[in-house]
């Protein structure tokens, strides 16, 4: 079991911090750590998705004439990884655009005082 | 060189995406309410075309994008079935904004209209993508897409409430799309693909082979949660009430009409294509579907027995609607699909017209939302009042309007199946909670009050509210046309849908 | 007159029934007589009491059933991990006839060294269109949310800006770390082809060049070198371009026609260059002071 | 080289459990860009060089600098414990 953990070590770490994020995306209170939350558990998903396409031995795939031809690791993932974490960036600025909305209108970012204020404004 | 119709549907999205940007840099609110109006229109005959052409000559093509052929660049995957839900989802677009736009115009801010409209532009062409997509990390990308447009239209309204709403609404739908994104990598991990096509063919081998079936499994698993996640399935629906119910009428007719139904429209299309239905029965998600399916249908009715807030009364009956969905989408069985296909049109018209009349009748009623403060307000705008009572009539499922057809495909999708008594009898428990709260709703709307409380209302109701609205009364005309044609004439639909599902 | 006092009085109690105020004695129009007659209409505060403790209610029971959600979930993972492809295998199915096309034909089909980029530009370039779109519509939510209206002067709820007051020590560090910036970013840009780093980090660097001439000198010298129509201007032109270029690419491609675009993936690069750098700095712009 | 790979991974498990328990939400913004660039290291070791150039630039740069900006409008900066 041992070495089978330390055999997939990049995915059982990308499992933890994905559990870690998932957890403090739902249980944390406060907005921006919700956030904090989200990045982890999106950062968690490209490790996974980029140690899938890594090959022992394989070199970074630049595809140069470089006579011999060595062994290149699986281009895909590393590529959707990297649309994945510009997207994840654009998703956190608008989050936090509105949280600095909410702490402007509210003056709190924590989401239970927030329920009550707004429940209160709402009908 | 392929003939010209098939390459409306790449034309139809890149329209609405160049559209999108064209409006964020346009002065005027006014022009971009003009280009957007126009692309769904535009969007939604081309969509008719390319059905006349799928339907008439039987077939679906793949549409590559760029010169690599399938496994190896993005495609689009055109058959009669997504050429009639993207005509219906642009005409219900179309509509939406139409009898919106008053309140739009009233509501937002002059420098940030623009950019509201080039939110609806974008969400319309992730809608389109997400219909036609037939490649999985296509659909993910264009799932963002329509989820920072719904949750910017959720806020567009700037109130406080909305904005605690919206970012509520933000943190639901990330847990969703996280989900579908690390399924998604668990499936090209095991499979290596990830077009449609390739993608079935490996599943289809891993299923005979067996090996990899863990990994199989909780791909699926994630998947459908994902999707359900954002699609507002029962236990996750706690987001819906106060997004829909704050936001502008035009914001949440969109969101509920239309938005909820990409993801089910991609959820439908995974079932049909990749996993095929078999495989979902075997792995046992479809009982796990068909359980919240139900749970949904019952708590979301029981749960808008207990609003009096007119908005989240109709939001809360979006979840039952969509428990519906789901219900057909779990018996596993073809059938089910085109029943599940059909509830998707018909709560693409009906909600939609509900919410436009809803806004409109609370806008002749001085922006009041609670049921009491909306008495008699159908006298004030006929034509809400009659949308209002046509599409209460067709969600409780009175014949001759098109919530009656889908339930009655429902129930016969049900029979074969082991679970006839349970889905039967949830159906008909639905129906009559769906009735619990939409009955007093059209009493309250149709019921005159006494005097003092209606000089009341009228006291604070703007002058230029109660003025008739052309625009509103041309979009929900159309609506109601929609919903009877979908109760009377249904059999030209539900043939296209089965050869939609047979040609998927 | 006895007949109008009677009709009036009926239809006084179907309005009062509708609103669930007072039950009506004996006739019931429906088969609801069995529900507890509703208490006269609650006081505002009953109202606070019953929604203060629903809230009360759902915080109670929320966290354990997210921390129970939260450890299945992670307990599913990671046994579905253990029983994935091996990490680092040259068997695995992912490394199948997709990839060996990417990396063999890559060079020649999309004129691009870096088999990443050329995946990213050439093969699946519409999820970069996607992805390049987030972006757009992600500093477009941004705007509507902290844009202060220009000619109005600031509303209720927004304070003064505090103005940036003049760092010396970011100055002189700034000075001269700009120019290599800005060069580095350049470099990137246009080499996406041979060397690692395309179009969406050399967009950053670009970007983060220009929150740096704005963060060290002041506003004004960055609205010089990008003042706010041009900003929109370029922000909207590099997305058109991109969305434009691609879209004829596709149409030849589609229909087989001849294709004579060349260098198409070095002003793909560009133009997804453009808009990454644009929207940094959007952000930065919008998120310290409100205006671009 | 594999030692190496087990202390980074070690150190991103550390940071990603570290960052929101802090009591303080600047330190929490600070663990958290830590985390980003020790999973940039590890994709320079995963042989992706295009993932450490973004992850770096993107994923630590700019998600810190507008972590930081946000807690500066929200005046979370100063020593007021904010927790």
């Amino acid at each position: 079991m041992l070495e089978d953990i330390l055999q997939n070590r990049y995915a059982v770490t990308a499992v933890i911090l994905f559990g870690v994020g998932f957890a403090n995306l739902m249980l944390q209170q406060n907005l921006l750590r919700k956030v904090l939350g989200f990045n982890i558990m999106d950062a968690a998903i490209f490790l996974l998705l980029a140690s899938l396409g890594y090959i022992d031995g394989g070199v970074a795939p630049i595809v140069g004439d470089r006579g011999f031809d060595p062994l290149y690791i699986n281009p895909i993932p590393s590529g959707l990884a990297l649309t994945g974490i510009v997207v994840s960036v654009a998703i956190t600025a608008f989050a936090l655009a509105l949280i600095q909305r909410i702490y402007r209108r509210y003056g709190t970012i924590e989401l239970r005082e927030l329920l009550e204020l707004a429940k209160k404004e709402d009908d | 060189m392929r003939p010209f119709v098939e390459n409306l549907p790449f034309l139809s999205i890149f329209l609405a995406l160049l559209a999108g940007i064209v409006t964020a840099a346009v002065r005027s609110g006014r022009t971009a309410y003009w280009i957007t109006t126009g692309v769904c229109a535009a969007a939604a005959a081309m969509h008719l075309w390319v059905l006349e052409y799928t339907y008439l000559e039987g077939l679906r093509f793949t549409y590559t994008m760029g010169r690599f052929l399938a496994p190896y660049g993005n495609a689009l995957q055109c058959g009669p079935l997504q050429a009639l839900l993207a005509s219906a989802f642009s005409l219900v677009m179309a509509t939406c904004l139409a009898g919106g736009r008053r309140e739009l115009f009233q509501e937002l801010k002059p420098g940030k209209q623009r950019l509201y409209f080039t939110m609806v532009n974008m969400l319309e062409a992730s809608l389109l993508a997400l219909t036609y997509t037939n490649d999985v990390f296509t659909g993910y990308v264009f799932i963002e897409i329509s989820t920072i447009a719904a949750c910017s239209l959720v806020m567009a309204k700037d109130s406080g409430p909305n904005l605690v709403a919206a970012i509520r609404y933000l943190f639901m739908s990330l847990m969703g799309s996280g989900m579908f994104l690390i399924g998604l990598t668990m499936l090209n991990s095991v499979t290596g693909h990830l077009l449609m096509p390739a993608l079935a063919e490996a599943v289809a081998e891993l299923r005979l082979s067996g090996d990899y079936r863990i990994p199989l499994t909780v791909a699926v698993g994630l998947m459908v949660a994902g999707l359900g996640v954002k699609s507002a399935m029962f236990p996750f629906h706690l987001w819906l009430p106060d997004a829909h119910g704050g936001a502008a009428t035009a914001s949440s007719a969109i969101l509920s009409g239309l938005v909820l139904k990409g993801y089910i429209v991609l959820l439908l299309v995974l079932i049909l294509r990749v996993f095929s239905v078999e495989l979902l029965a075997e792995l046992g998600a479809a009982n796990v579907i068909l359980a919240f399916g139900l749970l949904g249908m019952l708590a979301g009715s029981v749960f808008a027995i207990r609003e009096n807030h007119i908005k989240r009364m109709l939001a809360y009956s979006t979840v039952a609607q969509v428990g519906y969905i789901f219900m057909g989408i779990g018996l596993g069985t073809t059938e089910g699909l085109i029943a599940s296909c059909f509830h998707v049109l018909v709560h693409a018209c009906c909600k939609p017209l509900l919410f436009l009349c809803a806004g409109r009748l609370s806008a002749v009623s001085g922006h009041h939302k609670s049921l009491r403060n909306l008495r008699g307000s159908a006298y004030r705008d006929v034509g809400a009042g009659l949308g209002f009572t046509v599409g209460a009539l067709s969600m409780i499922g009175i014949p001759l309007f098109g919530g009656f057809v889908s339930k009655f495909y429902f129930a016969n999708a049900a029979l074969p199946t082991g679970m006839t008594a349970l889905t039967l009898l949830a159906i008909a428990l639905s129906t009559v909670l769906n009735a619990l709260y939409y009955v007093p709703a059209l009493l309250a709307i149709w019921v005159r009050p006494p005097a003092e409380d209606e000089l009341a209302i009228l006291g604070d109701t703007h002058a230029e509210d109660l003025a008739p609205d052309r625009f509103f009364a041309a979009a929900s005309l159309l609506l109601i046309l929609a919903v009877f044609i979908l109760g009377i004439f249904y059999h030209p639909i539900t043939d296209v849908l089965e050869a939609g599902v047979r040609l998927i | 007159m006895h007949e109008d006092r009677r009709d009036k009085n009926l239809r006084r109690r179907l309005t009062s029934w509708v609103d669930g105020e007072r039950e009506p004695k004996d006739q019931t129009l429906f088969v609801m007589e069995q529900r507890p007659p509703r208490r006269a209409r609650q006081t505002e505060e009953e109202f606070e009491r019953k929604d203060r403790d629903r809230l009360q209610k759902f915080f109670n029971w929320y966290p354990a059933a997210a921390a129970v959600i939260c450890l299945v979930m992670v307990a599913v993972l990671l046994i579905a991990v253990m029983n994935m492809p091996g990490f680092g295998q040259a068997d695995n199915p992912i490394n199948n006839e997709v990839s060996d096309r990417y990396l063999k034909h890559g060079r020649e089909e999309t004129g691009s060294e870096n088999a990443v980029t050329a995946m990213i530009v050439g093969y699946r370039g519409f999820d970069t269109f996607g992805e390049s779109c987030v972006m757009f519509l992600a500093v477009a939510a941004v705007m509507i949310l902290l844009a202060r209206e220009e000619h109005r002067p600031a509303d209720a709820d927004t304070e003064e800006p505090e103005e940036e007051r003049a760092d010396l020590i970011l100055e002189q560090a700034a000075r001269p770390l700009i120019p290599f910036m800005l060069l580095i970013a350049a470099y990137m840009l246009l080499h996406s082809e041979t060397t690692p780093g395309g179009g969406f980090s050399g967009g950053t660097l670009l970007g983060a060049g220009l929150i740096l001439t704005s963060a060290a000198f002041g506003a004004e010298s960055a609205q010089r070198l990008l003042s706010r129509r041009q900003y929109s201007a370029v922000r909207t032109f590099g997305l058109l371009a991109y969305g434009l270029l691609y879209g004829a690419y596709i149409f030849i491609g589609a229909n087989g026609l001849q294709n004579h675009l060349t260098r198409l993936f070095l002003l793909l690069d560009l133009a997804v260059g453009l808009v990454v750098a644009c929207t940094i700095y959007g952000f930065y712009a919008l998120f310290s002071r409100g205006r671009i | 080289m594999i030692v190496l790979e087990y202390i980074l991974l070690a150190g991103v498990i550390g940071c990603a459990i570290a960052a929101p328990l802090c009591r303080r939400l600047l330190a929490s913004v600070i663990v958290y860009i830590t985390m980003a660039l020790l999973m940039a290291v590890l994709w320079a070791l995963l042989q992706s060089p295009d993932l450490a150039i973004t992850e770096a630039a993107v994923g630590a740069g700019v998600t810190g600098i507008l972590f930081l900006l946000t807690l500066k409008r929200i005046h979370a900066l100063r020593d007021r414990s904010d927790a």
